[in-house]
């Protein structure tokens, strides 16, 4: 018998995620890793990682990796990709870290149109120190630090990143995908894809938005994370393609 | 060119010392006075197919920094005070990574604006931090034109040498002055630095460079190694100058470029038949607080000059251990403290005795 | 004609996977993992299984492999 | 020996060019020197100074209270510096644009009609290199030599076009005040 | 005969103002003047000022001020508002100050809809410290640290600042406008006035970037410049009103 | 209820004791082991019609928490360590601008990340800023629960009626810990802010709040004066508790919540019949030197016990000016000193008698 | 007199609950104490333990190298737990979910099966609460009366409708070894 | 029928009025500021100015009143 479906040879041999039982940064990282081998990219790739939950990703991906602190990994990658720009450099984050603490270093990474790709896991809240509002937290919805649920006089509202970032002249690709279906996750990998092709084509940011559950801050089990995902996500941050200059290059 | 005198600002000078000692990108914000620093690789670096980053602000210029610094590049980033001030979180975990980081500081006033008054207060701020935690960075302070070109070498070196983040702590006179000095060749030797830069993981699994240890036992021991490391650091680099220290009965202690005042001062102070010498620590980190104590335990009485409102006082003061008198001459901004206006303190204080105590101008 | 492995150390015991199969292959089993959560076991005595890695493209976990 | 000289003038009227000539024609000369810029407690506009320190040992102080001498092209600086000169000291003015007036005994006043004489080789622009001729011509340790050097050096192959008429302006300075 | 044109009454009496000969600030302040003048916002007002140019705003403008870090006049706005909720509170930046290194507090305050009103001259450069690449520096344009132009390799391209702000949902104004005609100062002073009223009416945030010459560090006369924001400026940022909610109100 | 002892952590204590003490708005960003903090603050200031604003991240709260105090408002932003690094330069102008900032630090470990291994290494971040040029904060440091109320209290009310910042630097361990605690009332009185509170240009002229002055002599001159305002302050706040000095020999001295551990080794030492005496200053900002000079001129030892890689032993040791020993009993972060390996440390260093040098476990 | 007792177990069975009940139960007895959670190196999943000390003087550290108390409520807390017990000490552990074993001869060893006891009350939730009530069988100075009142005040108004059930465990807790 | 009033301390000698004024009114006069600048006069012999206040609206500085 033939293995159909296996664990992406760029992950760690004896890596154990530190994420949340059902928790999809494992899916988002497993498509990161599996892009990493189909592009063959292994040997010559460097990642900027975030303070989040994600922060140990060096211990899940057979990679090279730095740690920015949080919020700076997009600063942290520009300063890999101008020294070394024949690598594959990429960050991935948190919304907190990419949209909150670090939006000045995100947006100004992508009007920079660095050569990088940057990945932004949206799961509306602060995962890892426990579920507090984050700029991407829902009108209404209840965290730690919003118990009586998000309304504009006090927080204002969610940000649209893959929006945001699509409006600077130097982003190549950005757009916005989830993971509660498999159809999704399939999308997704292609919009990541994207997002690296465009930085291995040297043809500007690449960003990826990607819709993911918190089962644990949430306070649901996965299947209803995943539902939630697509019953009240979705309809506030649309899927879909928002730049994509991989043909044409970047405008200018 | 390298071996004859030219007459180059300050600024300049740093600026071209990086290029010779081998920086590979800049990443910068500009800020008086020190902005030449940027302009001048602005327009250098694209010659040599370098790098150079206008980057949005001081914040992601460090981290810039530290990103280019754990691939093994040689980068740097200069800003002046209050901007630096900015830095101090990625500087912590920068010495918590140990990547080789260059961060040159032209100092102007503070707190807060500060304007471009010169001064000196960001002694503190350099050789203390304000990140969180326990580190040490390498703090060079220039006082000639001529250092800068020297000391901006050495801290390439020093940085990469020891993976430690380097200071060069300059002031906004040295940065504005112009001065006859000579670049001469890189002095020092290429460091290694492929056992722990990241190139990709190659032939190889990838690693991974990090502040902090998953295990508390294992953070701890980190903790000790980098104290440690300082420690050979100390042993080895720690640096300061001496004048007329031998038969001297009171040493005029100044750093930066303060240090050419308190030499004029202890040339008037001879002739008036003081008893005056010189002792100007290079390196404010490590402090040369050894060679302070073997002078204060021969008795010799310090003054401290600086333009601050006594920082480096402190740290003259804790090398003494009440063994001599330890006076202050200061002012905290501004006009440079003259060579008259410190041998008149300095009588005064030779007239009171009243040592330990600050006699602010 | 499929097949499925579940790497029971990496199981985090979420039930995306039984969710998911759409022919209902996969089960709470009565092993716990060191959580003491339930693990789940593939349970194909029809041999049902496609080898359609729907359960593997779920799982967060990396948890599942799949045969054919 | 150390000696100092405050430049100053308005912007534009090449102040800090005149002093970098004046630094490097110390260095060609073999003497330590400094050189430093005053842009004011004001920052756009008002008038632009800068410091020239030569010496024998390193240069104590790259900013001093007083100068030996003071070369001012326009009244506000004339005004200001003349108060900063030590006893003893020289102040040398561009009468062209400063009122002939002797504040204080304890100095020497040079007054030369620096910008006329610029204007009459070619061009105001060249008055800073006229006020360094009557500079040497002044103070024996500034040398015309060095400093037709340093014009040289600090304009370059770049500016090279410009250096006859600053070479003649500065000769005309030295000769000025026969 | 009597004054048709005077100095507003909210200058200070002994105002002097520190920009360089014919730069735009000049007009800019005086147009905020006016209109605290005819809004009778003098006794009510806080502004937070920045660094660039402008920093002496509290030497010039009869009111109360409080001065912000570079790039943080936003952050301390909000926090004046949220302590002040009755008081008009305003923001007048430089582009650099806005939208490089503060562009975090700036969009987040945009985002979170606070009610604060915010202006940001955009004049492509920092201006004081001496005409370096900004955040707005346009594509080929020479300044202290890019003496061979803005080329994308080095610098990326420039921010569309009001159209950034405009996609935050918190925005309840933002338009662009520029000051090289009296017909477009007359506008400039319109947008201004409405991102005045959206504040007053509790609307959300209301923002203007203003197009503003620095004949200083472009190395032009007065009308040069002017003629460069008409000829070079206004086409890579276009004019016009990017939101305006003014009626309908914030739109959640 | 505010007269009863409750069960209560740290970080609510903190919180609840704000909204006594009249906080009006809080602004923060969360990290661990504060997060609490602002947790608590989220739910309660809406009931109070409060203000409670999630900032971006900490350079801006800290920004919003200065305007705010610019117009007399009663605010506070909390934090932990490498996020409080980030509020350096807010901070220097803070002092400057002279408003009544309060911030808490609930510290974790450094440098870098730090995870949330309890630890005290924030001390000379706290003390020595990091900020550009010549400023000082007031630091409180308290021990216990109720003391986190207490010191909360203080520190609204030193904040105003100093026009200072103040940092209540508490640890993770206080942060998460509970303890019997009791409210009672704010025994502070308001402190009038109106004299330079911007509160809009009503029937005046408008004010400005502003970090520098334009002119290089007023800019000197308000450092001065800035510096004579915290002379008044160590006059009249430096607090500290000692304990059993009076016989004692050796001196144990800790902050925070190791001053509890010292008790006990106190007690143990006694009870083997050793001399011991405790030290414990509450401000670490002003710092007690001239307490502790005193002590040492009584020829008494100091051994001191803290988290971190000796950074008050430093100020000790300044403040001892070698009239005795200092020696410093440490671990860099993680499980706290126990009391017997406080006891087995001081027993070694009274055996050797061997006195300033860092005996680190 | 200062003792202190560690409580663990994995999420989700009340440890940290527990603990505040006990902590509370002291303060209402008069006694200095204090409560400290730990969540283990790992963030997520894992064990949660937390430790209560009480004493007469003001506690000396919230968080000892080792215990007078270990109360156990899985096998993983008491494999970690029984090492740090004190000589002389005793671990007293949820025998539903712990094997009968006793690796160490010099500490007391108490097994109750708490969870069999709670689901027969009405829910394996109040494990925890059978747990404290064994505690307080076993160890003097823990106090039947305190640790009810301290379920009452820690229930609060909010939760007053669970009142009673855990009362019950508390209750069956404390006859758990008759 | 109208007037304006340059306010020398205020002018800065940028000229911006004198290029605006739709009637050629403001000239350069041979007055200098503090920075040795010649200030601007108004010079309207023939009463043509209609109080447009273009001069008042352009000018940086505020130096310019206008009366009807
Ligand atoms: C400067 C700084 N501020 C705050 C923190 C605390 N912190 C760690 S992760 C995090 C947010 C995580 O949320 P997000 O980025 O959305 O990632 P997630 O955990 O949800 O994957 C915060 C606030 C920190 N480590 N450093
Ligand atoms: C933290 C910090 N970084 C840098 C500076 C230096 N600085 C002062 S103003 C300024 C930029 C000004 O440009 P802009 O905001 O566009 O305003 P303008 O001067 O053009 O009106 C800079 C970089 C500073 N004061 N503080
Ligand atoms: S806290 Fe949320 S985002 Fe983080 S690992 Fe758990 S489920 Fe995933
Ligand atoms: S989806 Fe994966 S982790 Fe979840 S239960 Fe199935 S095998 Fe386990
Ligand atoms: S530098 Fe430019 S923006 Fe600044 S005052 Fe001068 S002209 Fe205006
Ligand atoms: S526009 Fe104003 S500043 Fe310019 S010249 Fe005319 S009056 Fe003077």
């Amino acid at each position: 018998m033939q293995a159909v479906f296996s664990t992406p040879k760029s992950m760690k041999e004896d890596f154990k995620f530190t994420f949340c039982p059902g928790c999809d940064h494992g899916i988002a990282v497993r498509l990161v890793a599996e892009l990493i081998d189909e592009l063959n990219l292994k040997e010559n790739t460097i990642c900027s990682t975030c303070v989040g939950c994600s922060v140990f990703l060096y211990d899940f991906l057979n990679i090279d990796c730095v740690e920015a602190p949080h919020g700076r990994a997009c600063a942290s990658a520009t300063g890999v990709k101008r020294t070394n720009p024949e690598k594959f450099v990429f960050t991935y984050q948190g919304d907190g870290d990419f949209a909150s603490i670090g939006f000045a270093e995100s947006m100004h990474t992508a009007i920079r149109g660095e050569n990088i790709s940057a990945i932004c896991i949206n799961n509306t809240t602060f995962g890892m120190t426990g579920g507090q509002l984050g700029p991407t937290t829902l009108m209404g919805q209840v965290t730690t630090t919003s118990p009586f649920g998000r309304n504009k006089e006090y927080y204002g509202y969610p940000v649209k990143i893959a929006e945001q970032i699509a409006l600077c002249d130097g982003t190549a690709f950005s757009a916005r995908v989830a993971l509660d279906t498999i159809p999704h996750i399939n999308q997704a990998k292609q919009a990541l894809k994207k997002a690296f092709e465009v930085q291995l084509k040297g043809l500007g940011f690449g960003f990826v938005e990607i819709l993911s559950s918190c089962p644990t801050n949430w306070h649901m089990t996965p299947e209803e994370a995943h539902e939630w995902v697509k019953n009240s996500m979705i309809p506030e941050f649309p899927l879909g393609t928002f730049k994509d200059l991989t043909e044409v290059g970047v405008n200018k | 060119m390298s071996s004859e005198k030219v007459l180059i600002k300050g600024n300049y000078a740093i600026a071209q010392a990086a290029i010779n000692a081998g920086c590979q990108c800049y990443f910068g914000y500009p800020i008086t006075p020190q902005t030449e620093i940027g302009e001048y690789l602005s327009a250098e670096m694209p010659k040599l197919g370098r790098g150079y980053v206008s980057a949005e602000s001081e914040l992601a210029a460090i981290n810039m920094v530290v990103g280019a610094a754990a691939t093994g590049a040689k980068v740097m980033t200069s800003s002046s005070s209050c901007a630096v001030a900015l830095m101090q979180e990625a500087l912590s975990y920068a010495c918590s990574d140990e990547v080789p980081v260059v961060v040159v500081n032209v100092m102007r006033a503070g707190p807060g604006l500060g304007y471009v008054y010169p001064a000196q207060g960001d002694y503190n701020q350099a050789v203390y931090g304000g990140g969180n935690g326990d580190y040490k960075i390498i703090v060079l302070a220039p006082a000639t034109v001529q250092e800068c070109i020297d000391y901006t070498y050495k801290a390439f070196y020093l940085a990469r040498k020891y993976r430690n983040p380097v200071i060069l702590l300059a002031d906004g006179l040295l940065g504005q002055m112009m001065e006859p000095a000579c670049f001469g060749e890189n002095p020092y030797p290429e460091v290694d630095v492929s056992s722990w830069a990241l190139t990709g993981a190659k032939g190889r699994d990838g690693k991974a460079i990090y502040s902090c240890a998953r295990d508390e036992k294992a953070h701890i021991q980190k903790i000790h190694d980098l104290f440690k490391k300082f420690e050979i650091i100390t042993e080895n680099e720690t640096s300061y100058e001496e004048f007329e220290t031998e038969d001297a009965e009171i040493i005029l202690t100044a750093f930066g470029s303060m240090t050419r005042n308190i030499k004029a001062a202890i040339r008037v102070l001879r002739e008036k038949g003081v008893k005056a010498g010189g002792f100007r620590p290079i390196t404010l980190s490590p402090f040369p607080t050894k060679r302070i104590s073997e002078l204060a335990a021969d008795g010799k009485d310090f003054v401290v000059v600086e333009m601050n409102m006594g920082q480096m006082f402190k740290d003259v003061k804790y090398a003494v251990e009440g063994k001599s008198n330890v006076s202050l001459v200061n002012r905290p901004c501004g006009e440079w403290l003259s060579v008259e206006e410190i041998v008149s303190s300095v009588e005064k204080i030779l007239n009171k005795k009243e040592g330990a105590y600050a006699s602010c101008i | 004609m499929g097949l499925i492995k579940v790497n029971n150390s990496r199981c985090k015991s979420c039930y995306i996977c039984v969710n998911t199969c759409p022919k209902g292959l996969i089960k709470k089993s009565n092993k716990t993992n060191r959580l003491g959560d339930y693990l789940v076991e593939f349970d194909d005595k029809n041999n049902e299984c496609v080898a359609c890695a729907m359960c593997a493209k779920r799982c967060p976990d990396l948890a599942i492999e799949v045969y054919k | 020996m150390e000696k100092n000289f405050i430049l100053a003038g308005f912007g534009g009227q090449g102040i800090l060019l005149a002093g970098t000539i004046l630094a490097n024609s110390f260095m060609l000369g073999g003497k330590n020197v400094t050189w430093y810029p005053c842009y004011g407690a004001e920052m756009r506009g008002g008038t632009v100074n800068c410091e020239v320190v030569v010496s024998d040992t390193e240069v104590s102080s790259v900013h001093k209270q007083d100068a030996d001498f003071a070369l001012v092209l326009n009244q506000q600086s004339f005004d200001k510096f003349v108060q900063r000169v030590k006893a003893g000291g020289t102040i040398i003015a561009n009468a062209t644009l400063v009122a002939l007036s002797k504040p204080r005994d304890d100095i020497k006043y040079v007054f030369a009609k620096m910008g006329d004489i610029a204007n009459a080789i070619g061009s105001s622009k060249v008055t800073n290199m006229v006020s360094l001729g009557v500079l040497a011509d002044v103070c024996d340790i500034v040398s015309r030599e060095y400093l037709a050097k340093a014009v040289e050096l600090v304009l370059g192959e770049k500016k090279k076009q410009f250096l006859p008429l600053n070479l003649k302006a500065l000769e005309a300075g030295c000769s000025a005040l026969v």
